[in-house]
């Protein structure tokens, strides 16, 4: 399982105040903006690890919208389904999750698809995130003493560990942290070449895809930059809710807000709200 | 630390292995599993978890137990709160991301009260795989790098705990890459839910089989629950669909709805009111609600028939709805 | 030697492994392996063997491959003939024990024209298996104190031949105990028959699968020839019945009775005859019965159906009454 | 493929000299005496890892008389099926293998299931043995440059390796040699614990039945030793076809004969004498 909203009880992703979206046409959550906005980096063909809430609504809308042969991988065991609108599935090991499905395996077999190259893309949450990419979800404070416990690695190590990565989340300063307080997923480590002498030659981290901007990834320090804002979204907001400093290039493009389109399907996929509110 | 082969070898030649009549009734089952063994639990998250041989074991005051299991959801918090098991050995914990993080399994750890002991997903799953095949570790190439690693086996996030067990990193003599060998897991006892098995166990799975085949390989006792017991004529018409074979059974119980409120591939989904209810049970004094929670659903019914009536009748019927229709267009 | 893992995972990336048609014709498959390739063949013994393929193959005169097998039967005696492959690597090779040693596979290995390398029928799979899994090695408990390990891997039975992979014997981190560490095994294209797979390689094996899964997942490339194509609908209907995915597979061809004179499980057996005819032609002079063969079967016919014709039309009517008939009552 | 033919082509064991039957009520071949001496090995409840041709006879035999939950494993995946009379399989890879399995799994599984230990007995033929019960079926002659070139070890090798074994063969000098050409499956190497030091501390050689008689291992020195001799062979008989000292204990009892009903259940599995002529 991999924890989109590890953070929160239940987590209820609310609009940032950066986002004025009052002259906006379509209005939208922020839950929503990363959901549009992480399906639109997928591509046709594509073979994607996802974990469950905004990652697998992303991946059902690129599926209805521009890349309908997209195979979707979950954890439980299954290859390429197609999941029901309104019936989203409490995690990646139920039945729902099977449904139209290509293939099922067993959990250890999916897994080692990730370890075979056979996914091209994973994709999940994250309940923090440092300067290099390193995700945690399992401890908040010192793990011998935490503040929070949280429910762990899931596949979200395996997946971090040999995959190329996309991590969605909200952008927020005790999220964004220049060290985690636990390393569960691996970025790029202590940036560098360390992921490599780590033992993970493959997979790294692609992009962070938050309610205010798209980050990738320095090719030679592994540090994150700032790729793209979203619609009404500044430089100086974006770096005011990192907890690190977060380099946003001068001429950093903005991206297309939702359409009409992409916000109905996503509305139709979750009538209940359980992932968009 | 895994086995000797010398010692799995005798423990397997110790076991009566033969094709027999193993039916029997959950109180029975109960019997087979001692205090202080290595229970693995099959299923996964909400899926065939076998929540009525949990049931059998909680009335039956097992103490001191150590579970393992994939994914772990409300039976985790079972564990804790019913004395069970003070260490846990799974990838993930919670009841379910739609319902947060489990506030008892916080309350048990948070406090130092109980372990929950964290490896990948993969990592548990070639544990099991590595028991199965009767090797003492297997190689493979994620929590490299990460505190995962070293909270099991000691490094950069400081010394493990030493009731953990140890995985090692290792140059390959092949090709010079690091990898990882995760030690093998052979539990003493499983407890496995299947759709349908014969009176000797063998077992035949629908949909999802998680980590469950490389379990009942790996394990030294197998008790499976099941919605029906069909007969070995039944089951010999189509071998290809045996998934875990008698010779690894040791007991088999016939429990219709045997995994509620959680989920039985094909036949019931989860039973999300009933869920709600013990999340919002649990949300404002967690121990106090498991123990309440404990008392009415546990010790309070006497057969299981009487449990899954105070569930109810009407989310039975549901779920059983809701669970046929998978492949329906 | 195990691929690298730098290079195992750019040869994967570099595929085009999406959901797409990939109906072809026996000739065009073909055209997918190179000469010099490594060439695992699905099946085993006289069973699921994919004669289509392996027809195309020797018809497109393909040169210098390395060929790997579970077992191998009569198709290892036409690699050697028909000059595709002077390199196989398999646990057990001649015709079947009902005719005794294989008279060609005797000429071509006892004069050094070509090698056997020969493997415990379990390394072969768990050379597989790790090509499989991502992984350069896996642990094993057999073949140790063997000459069949000296042969491979040099020691008691004098330095193995260098052509040969090596195995490497390794203390235990955990126990201290001897482990054999057998090198993954990651062909460059696989070629398996199948019952029926849908245009983007889904495909649904009944009965026995050997070790073809782990060979699909661990090559390269896979060609499937297939008796049924059927719809990608028809595959979802039960998706746990797909044992190939679509994403390991590069070339699907329809070939009713693809494997003649070998089985396809439940469809058809063997063609008895048709074999000891074989075996009669290769008695006395092995080479040029070798030859006649090939000519007769192999360059003649034009075309797959011709093949059959040759083999006969009885034959095959009896092929497919005992193959439909194994659960019959 | 556990070779139980594999030095004649096709082996039609003939009945040895040594076997004086004119006076015995039933007649029977040299195959078929092996057969009906194996099958009294096994017992109920066992599980048996069985090559095709005797082992395999002799544990159809076991099954229809004193072993009915007897449970027969192949190579091929198939475990405990009931092979029909008259439709013996080619070899232990074919559906005819599978008749009423209780399943049927992948080869690496099933020879795994030998390694994880759920097998008791380890049934097959030889072409070579020698004293310490390491068995050739690879090489005849130097391996560099083979007499003959054998099918090899099948999964000869591995349940040799990890079970308790018996071996049914034909009694011949040129069979029972002081030192196998090639060790394909390995009994207890040189003797004494150099089969575990090698790493194989579990399973080894149990009994070698041949057409003369039952051979055990010295607890010790596991030095191949007579326990019984058939019905009619002598102690010089024994000897005379054995390369190497085999030690015969001058009270070493006599078998029973194969009865009538044991010998008529082998003609009704095997009416083309296959493997029993």
């Amino acid at each position: 399982m991999t924890t989109d909203s590890a953070l929160d009880a239940p987590a209820r992703i609310q609009a940032p105040d950066a986002l004025p979206a009052p002259d906006a046409p379509p209005a939208y959550t922020a839950s929503e903006l990363l959901a549009v906005m992480s399906a639109r980096l997928l591509k046709e063909g594509q073979t994607v690890f996802a974990g469950v809430g905004i990652p697998l609504l992303a991946a059902i809308l690129a599926q209805k919208t521009r890349a309908p042969g997209l195979t979707i991988l979950f954890e439980g065991g299954v290859i390429g389904p197609f999941v029901e609108a309104g019936k989203l599935p409490p995690s990646t090991n139920e039945q729902r999750c099977t449904r139209r499905a290509n293939m099922l395996v067993s959990i250890t077999e999916v897994l080692l698809m990730l370890q075979r190259g056979y996914v091209d893309v994973g994709f999940m949450g994250g309940a923090q995130i440092d300067r290099f990419g390193n995700l945690n979800s399992s401890f908040i404070g010192d793990p011998a003493h935490p503040k929070i416990r949280l429910p762990g690695t899931g596949g979200g190590n395996d997946i971090a560990s040999l995959a190329d990565m996309i991590v969605a989340m909200k952008h927020e300063k005790r999220r964004f942290v220049e060290k985690v307080d636990f390393i569960t997923s691996p970025g790029f480590l202590d940036g560098g070449d360390t992921r490599a002498q780590a033992g993970l030659p493959a997979g790294g981290m692609f992009r962070v895809v938050t309610d205010l901007g798209i980050m990738g990834f320095d090719a030679v320090t592994k540090a994150m930059t700032v790729l793209a804002l979203h619609p009404g979204v500044t430089a100086q907001a974006i770096k005011a809710n990192t907890g690190f400093d977060l380099p946003v290039p001068a001429d950093a493009p903005v991206t297309e807000p939702p359409t009409e389109l992409e916000l109905s399907i996503l509305r139709e996929l979750d009538p209940q709200r359980l992932y968009t509110a | 630390m895994p086995l000797a082969y010398s010692e799995l070898r005798q423990r397997t030649k110790a076991r009566d292995r033969s094709l027999r009549d193993k039916v029997m009734s959950l109180e029975e089952a109960a019997k087979l599993v001692q205090d202080g063994d290595h229970l693995a639990v099959g299923g996964c998250t909400a899926s065939r978890t076998p929540f009525a041989m949990i049931w059998a074991l909680v009335r039956a005051q097992k103490r001191g137990l150590t579970v393992s299991r994939s994914i772990m959801s409300t039976e985790g918090d079972i564990f804790y709160a019913s004395g069970l098991s003070q260490h846990l050995i799974t990838s993930w914990f919670s009841q379910g991301i739609v319902w947060g993080v489990s506030k008892v399994m916080r309350a048990y750890t948070e406090s130092g009260r109980a372990r929950f002991e964290e490896w990948s997903h993969m990592a548990m799953g070639l544990r099991y795989r590595a028991g199965a095949m009767g090797v003492p570790f297997l190689p493979m190439r994620s929590m490299l790098g990460s505190d995962v690693l070293g909270r099991v086996s000691g490094g950069s996030a400081g010394p493990a705990d030493p009731a953990f067990a140890a995985a090692k990193t290792m140059e390959c003599p092949f090709t010079g890459e690091t990898l990882l060998l995760v030690p093998a897991l052979n539990p003493d006892v499983a407890i496995i839910h299947v759709q349908r098995c014969d009176p000797y166990g063998n077992a035949q799975l629908d949909g999802l089989t998680f980590m469950d085949i490389d379990i009942a390989m790996a394990a030294n006792k197998v008790i499976l629950t099941t919605e029906r017991v069909v007969s070995n004529e039944q089951i010999r018409r189509q071998p290809d669909q045996t998934k875990i074979g008698f010779f690894t059974v040791d007991a088999v119980v016939e429990v219709p709805f045997g995994c509620a409120p959680h989920e039985c591939y094909g036949l019931y989904e989860p039973f999300y009111s009933h869920m709600d209810m013990y999340a919002q049970m649990t949300a404002r004094d967690p121990e106090a609600g498991a123990r309440d929670y404990l008392e009415r659903f546990y010790h309070e019914p006497k057969t299981w028939a009487d449990y899954l009536s105070r569930i109810g009748m009407a989310e039975l019927i549901d779920a059983q709805r809701r669970g046929s229709a998978i492949h329906d267009d």
